[in-house]
């Protein structure tokens, strides 16, 4: 398949399955909240686009679409959302929770900022490793007040670690307008606080994004060190399942409505000559796809009599530390 | 006289009614601007203005210890961590600074400041996200700790937290924030060190505090059917402990379970307390109740078999007796 | 085959010994270059490089979760904090992240970490810098709490510490680091979770850890010239902890005596479990001594009045015998 | 008296002072560790002298100059490290931990970084109590680093705070140097991530210290919110009292020497027109007042007896909460 369809594909996986969690949510099939990224999808796709499979991703509570770009398969997010025992982490993390280490997913921290130190360590990991891997590093707009936001990136600069920290700002932290709480318009403008590069990127631009993360995973990869890159971007959605958004005035999210990535990149796709059949038969497959991950997961059991193993690690249960 | 009230209107009515006392009464916290996460603040920033109900940045550790400097130069603020397991970000500033304050400085300070903050399971949130920490604040010579199982108790406490010249946190329960009950609005007020009879027995004693104090409730009904009569009694107070009262209850029951959301911690200070008082208090076992010593998974099955239920507690009141 | 070590020699010792034999070992720490505050990493920076020894910014939330991070991802992390006081600023690191990954990603990682950190009061350095906060970590599932009371069992336990695959909470004690012993280099490896029997004795059981152990032996040599016979246990290990050696002990002596530095924590929990398993294991009355519940001041006759002394060990044994 | 002769006397009685702590470190006759300011008392009295006696100060574990400079007694500094009940704290709270309320003196903090939280909270509080005072916040080069230097610059500037923050640079945070650790050459930059103004000030120059301390001062007390200052200077003693300070070259000890602040102004007070004798007075002063301050402390008891007294504060024992 072309890229450009690839990327389509995975942009409607990941808004097809977060709409799936909210129905599941809506019928008490789920644990716990969820929080969505619908309308944030553009930012997933392009980073992992111009990532490297062996790369690592770290990410927020707001997780599921760099969960999906990066490979994870949709049937055992949900069933992990369901609290099953084929879930990623057999129900035991939960939304908040995730890893997926096959596919180089380190971890979803529910903490704001958490994910930024075990980022950082995993770039230092690397770099001692000669991995040759990058860090992705996603975390919001919020996250970046946090002290750890400071204390990484400086370590990170200092150690010239292979990473690239992501900051998604959609503009809130829960029901704080992102302006009403941080002191500077562009947090990217923060790097030159560790004299590293930031840049502004237009988190609704697929494109845009790949560039700019490529540049950046570019440079760590060759030795150059970290980026701070900062996404504008926007949730469609309340903060969590609980939230309906009523904070935000109607027209704000009207106009960024307007700028929806997955509606966007269909209309390029069709402006690229793709045939309207090819991207319908897309779609048709990522419903089919969530249709049947969602029968998956429903159908599998909950591993309640593990509930209590596994607080210790015991020698020898793990195939061997590391990747 | 009496009127219903949740738990959370109860609080809420607690900070807008202490707000309307002293001006010097400031709240802060995260997203306050909606009342924040469980909706305890409701109005007060709509009420009170951005002055005094003070909507911070995701930087625990930090706001915390503006909290503390703010108490120690005449306000008296009351802050919301918006789960406690987020309190790890503010132990510096709750136990090596708003803490020690007043006798490290010999007195030159008091730090009249409120940690509020919501703990425990049972809504799937996982491991970062239910937990009950306050076993550890036992052990932080000048912080004093409270945790109220019932509306009324919580407004009470919760004024007598405010008033209170040292720093105090005050453990809320997510569980608990719908629950009502009839509360009488000349009730006398509660002060901080009090634990409550909530039943009287002779059998065994059975205390705890907070959201397990209502399972507790369940389990001595369900013992009284079966003929086994069990004082209930809730701390309220985690710090100072109101050990006279448990000690005077063992005395004449000569058993003690206590049941908690944590992993045990307190019961360890609590039995300790009460076995350091008199040994021979004891005819059966004493047996603490307690999550399971692992983290607090998502799944409900899986997050029923670590955290208590009734039928924990009563197999712990069967150990206790059976040991006679 | 015996020589004589230092407690700090000893706890660099098994630290060298282990980045010798594992190149995944690696150390972090503030001022590394130098040894650290106390010296305990003394050349490694020198001979292992500054990949391997890494020294870090004053960043104590992050540095830990480096560590945590740097431990899933395959190496073997030893993390020094410079003083355990400032543990409550990597309180998130250990709690939310180090000590829960590997069973809420269910197995997918571990995470061999050791974090040291030195504890303790004794050289006038004030409340923010001589705290004995460990009872804490007893009550977080998933992490291991050791804290060795002589250098051969610092070395063996450090080495053990290190191959663990969980985290692991070190605690070593200021003014332990000049104190030596002769060691034998040929003694057996010491798992985590063993208790040690310093002095055998029939009439009372004296368990401590850490540096009040000597203060234990101490008491016991005074109370031994009075035809007392105590029992000296050292826990070594606080969590997984050794009830049954303790339980068996008691059993016996019918009487124990707990002493710690910190405010009581550990005493809660192990009289706890020791009650726990049968109350009618004891005579005589529980004692806990501990630090009195203030914080710790500088001036030393100030501070020897609140942190436990031989004669306070004393009168606490006395009260535990009067009581019979 | 001139006021540059006032300067003068207080770099002096901070500087007696001091090596009057070594002398009495020296001897045993003090309570844990000494953390010397010598080198960097231009930083000290070129900030207080443009401030309020009123205003706050917040400071670190490297707090003696700050706190004579705020107008604390000597003999009761020396007191405290001696551990006496004549102390600031009655020897509770020792080198660390001193605070003299009655000059506005907050406190000390011992953690890194602790400080630099309490004043920006003094900050708000003197904000809502609208008192006009301003918050003098020194904190050092390694502190610098730290999550909460992120977050408390941020809500400062947020919430437009009177509050001056001042990083005395001396190079290193312990035996690390400055730049193996820190991001950046100048730690003044950082004050752009926050939309903060930022400046370098020479700190071994009283006078550039005292002008730019006015202006940011000014700024705070009109409402214009913070400002962040780097102080570049040097300590010419070890980090404590158990450390030498090997680890720095001896060329560029002897270099800073050169600009040891309290010759320089010696200097410059000769240059002005003061009559030598006018200055040698004002030397003998100060060695007497540190004689007899010394004398006080060493005669002054112990308060052992009220070791376990006021770990909680009893209705009404102050005198009233706020100054
Ligand atoms: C340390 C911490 N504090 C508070 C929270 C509660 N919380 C969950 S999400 C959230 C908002 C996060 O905002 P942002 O970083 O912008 O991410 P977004 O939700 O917008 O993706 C908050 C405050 C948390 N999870 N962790
Ligand atoms: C949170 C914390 N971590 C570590 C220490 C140990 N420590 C004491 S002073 C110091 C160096 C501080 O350097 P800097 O901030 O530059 O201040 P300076 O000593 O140079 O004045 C360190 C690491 C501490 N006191 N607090
Ligand atoms: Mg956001
Ligand atoms: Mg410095």
């Amino acid at each position: 398949m072309h890229t450009h369809l690839v990327y389509y594909q995975q942009m409607l996986r990941i808004r097809r399955c977060e709409e799936r969690i909210g129905w599941l949510f809506a019928r008490n099939l789920t644990m716990g909240t969820a929080h969505l990224s619908i309308g944030q999808e553009a930012c997933a796709v392009g980073v992992m686009a111009a990532a490297q499979p062996s790369d690592y991703a770290v990410s927020t509570h707001r997780g599921h679409g760099h969960l999906i770009a990066k490979g994870a398969d949709a049937a055992r997010v949900l069933a992990e959302f369901c609290g099953r025992a084929t879930g990623f982490c057999r129900g035991k993390g939960g939304s908040q929770h995730i890893a997926v280490r096959d596919v180089g997913y380190l971890v979803t921290k529910g903490n704001n900022g958490g994910g930024i130190r075990v980022a950082t360590c995993a770039a230092l990991s690397v770099k001692l490793r000669r991995s040759g891997q990058v860090v992705l590093c996603f975390f919001g707009d919020g996250a970046a007040n946090q002290g750890t936001f400071h204390e990484s990136l400086n370590m990170a600069a200092v150690w010239r670690l292979p990473i690239v920290f992501i900051c998604e700002n959609n503009q809130y932290a829960m029901y704080t307008p992102c302006d009403e709480v941080t002191s500077v318009r562009d947090i990217a403008v923060r790097a030159a606080g560790y004299g590293l590069p930031g840049a502004v990127v237009d988190g609704m631009d697929l494109l845009a994004v790949r560039e700019a993360a490529s540049e950046a995973i570019e440079r760590a990869r060759a030795g150059g060190g970290p980026t701070l890159l900062e996404a504008k971007t926007y949730r469609f959605c309340g903060h969590s399942k609980s939230d309906t958004g009523k904070y935000r005035a109607r027209e704000e999210v009207a106009a960024w409505e307007q700028r929806d990535p997955i509606r966007l990149w269909r209309a390029r796709l069709l402006g690229e000559g793709f045939d309207e059949d090819v991207v319908t038969a897309v779609e048709a497959a990522v419903e089919a796809e969530i249709e049947e991950a969602t029968r998956f997961a429903l159908a599998s059991p909950y591993a309640e009599d593990e509930a209590l193993d596994g607080a210790y690690a015991r020698a020898g249960v793990l195939a061997g530390v590391g990747r | 006289m009496s009127r219903a009230l949740t738990y959370r209107d109860a609080l809420y009515e607690a900070l807008s009614e202490e707000m309307e006392r002293d001006a010097g009464v400031v709240f802060i916290g995260e997203d306050v601007s909606r009342g924040g996460a469980f909706g305890v603040a409701g109005d007060l920033r709509q009420r009170f203005g951005e002055e005094r109900v003070i909507q911070t940045p995701i930087s625990e550790n930090s706001f915390v210890g503006v909290a503390v400097g703010a108490a120690m130069t005449g306000l008296r603020p009351v802050v919301e961590i918006m789960f406690m397991d987020f309190i790890t970000l503010a132990m510096d500033q709750l136990v090596n600074h708003a803490a020690k304050m007043h006798y490290m400085y010999a007195g030159q300070y008091r730090v009249p400041l409120v940690v509020r903050t919501p703990a425990g399971a049972g809504r799937g949130y996982g491991a970062s996200h239910s937990q009950s920490l306050e076993s550890w604040f036992l052990h932080v010579p000048g912080l004093k700790v409270v945790a109220p199982s019932a509306p009324g108790d919580a407004k009470a406490l919760l004024k007598s937290a405010i008033r209170d010249d040292n720093p105090v946190l005050f453990v809320e329960n997510k569980l608990l924030y719908p629950k009502q009950e009839l509360i009488d609005d000349d009730a006398p007020p509660v002060p901080l060190g009090q634990a409550r009879l909530r039943r009287s027995g002779d059998d065994l004693t059975l205390a705890s505090y907070g959201r397990m104090l209502d399972l507790a409730l369940e389990a001595a009904d369900v013992l009284a059917a079966e003929a086994v009569s069990c004082e209930v009694i809730d701390l309220r107070t985690l710090k100072p402990l109101d050990v006279a009262t448990l000690a005077e209850s063992v005395a004449r029951t000569g058993r003690l379970v206590f049941v908690e959301e944590g992993t045990g911690g307190v019961g360890a200070e609590v039995c300790a307390q009460v076995v350091e008082r008199c040994p021979r208090l004891l005819r059966g076992r004493v047996v603490r109740v307690a999550a399971r010593d692992v983290p607090i998974p998502s799944s409900a099955p899986l997050e029923q078999r670590v955290v208590p239920q009734v039928a924990d507690i009563l197999s712990g009141c069967l150990d206790s007796l059976r040991n006679d």
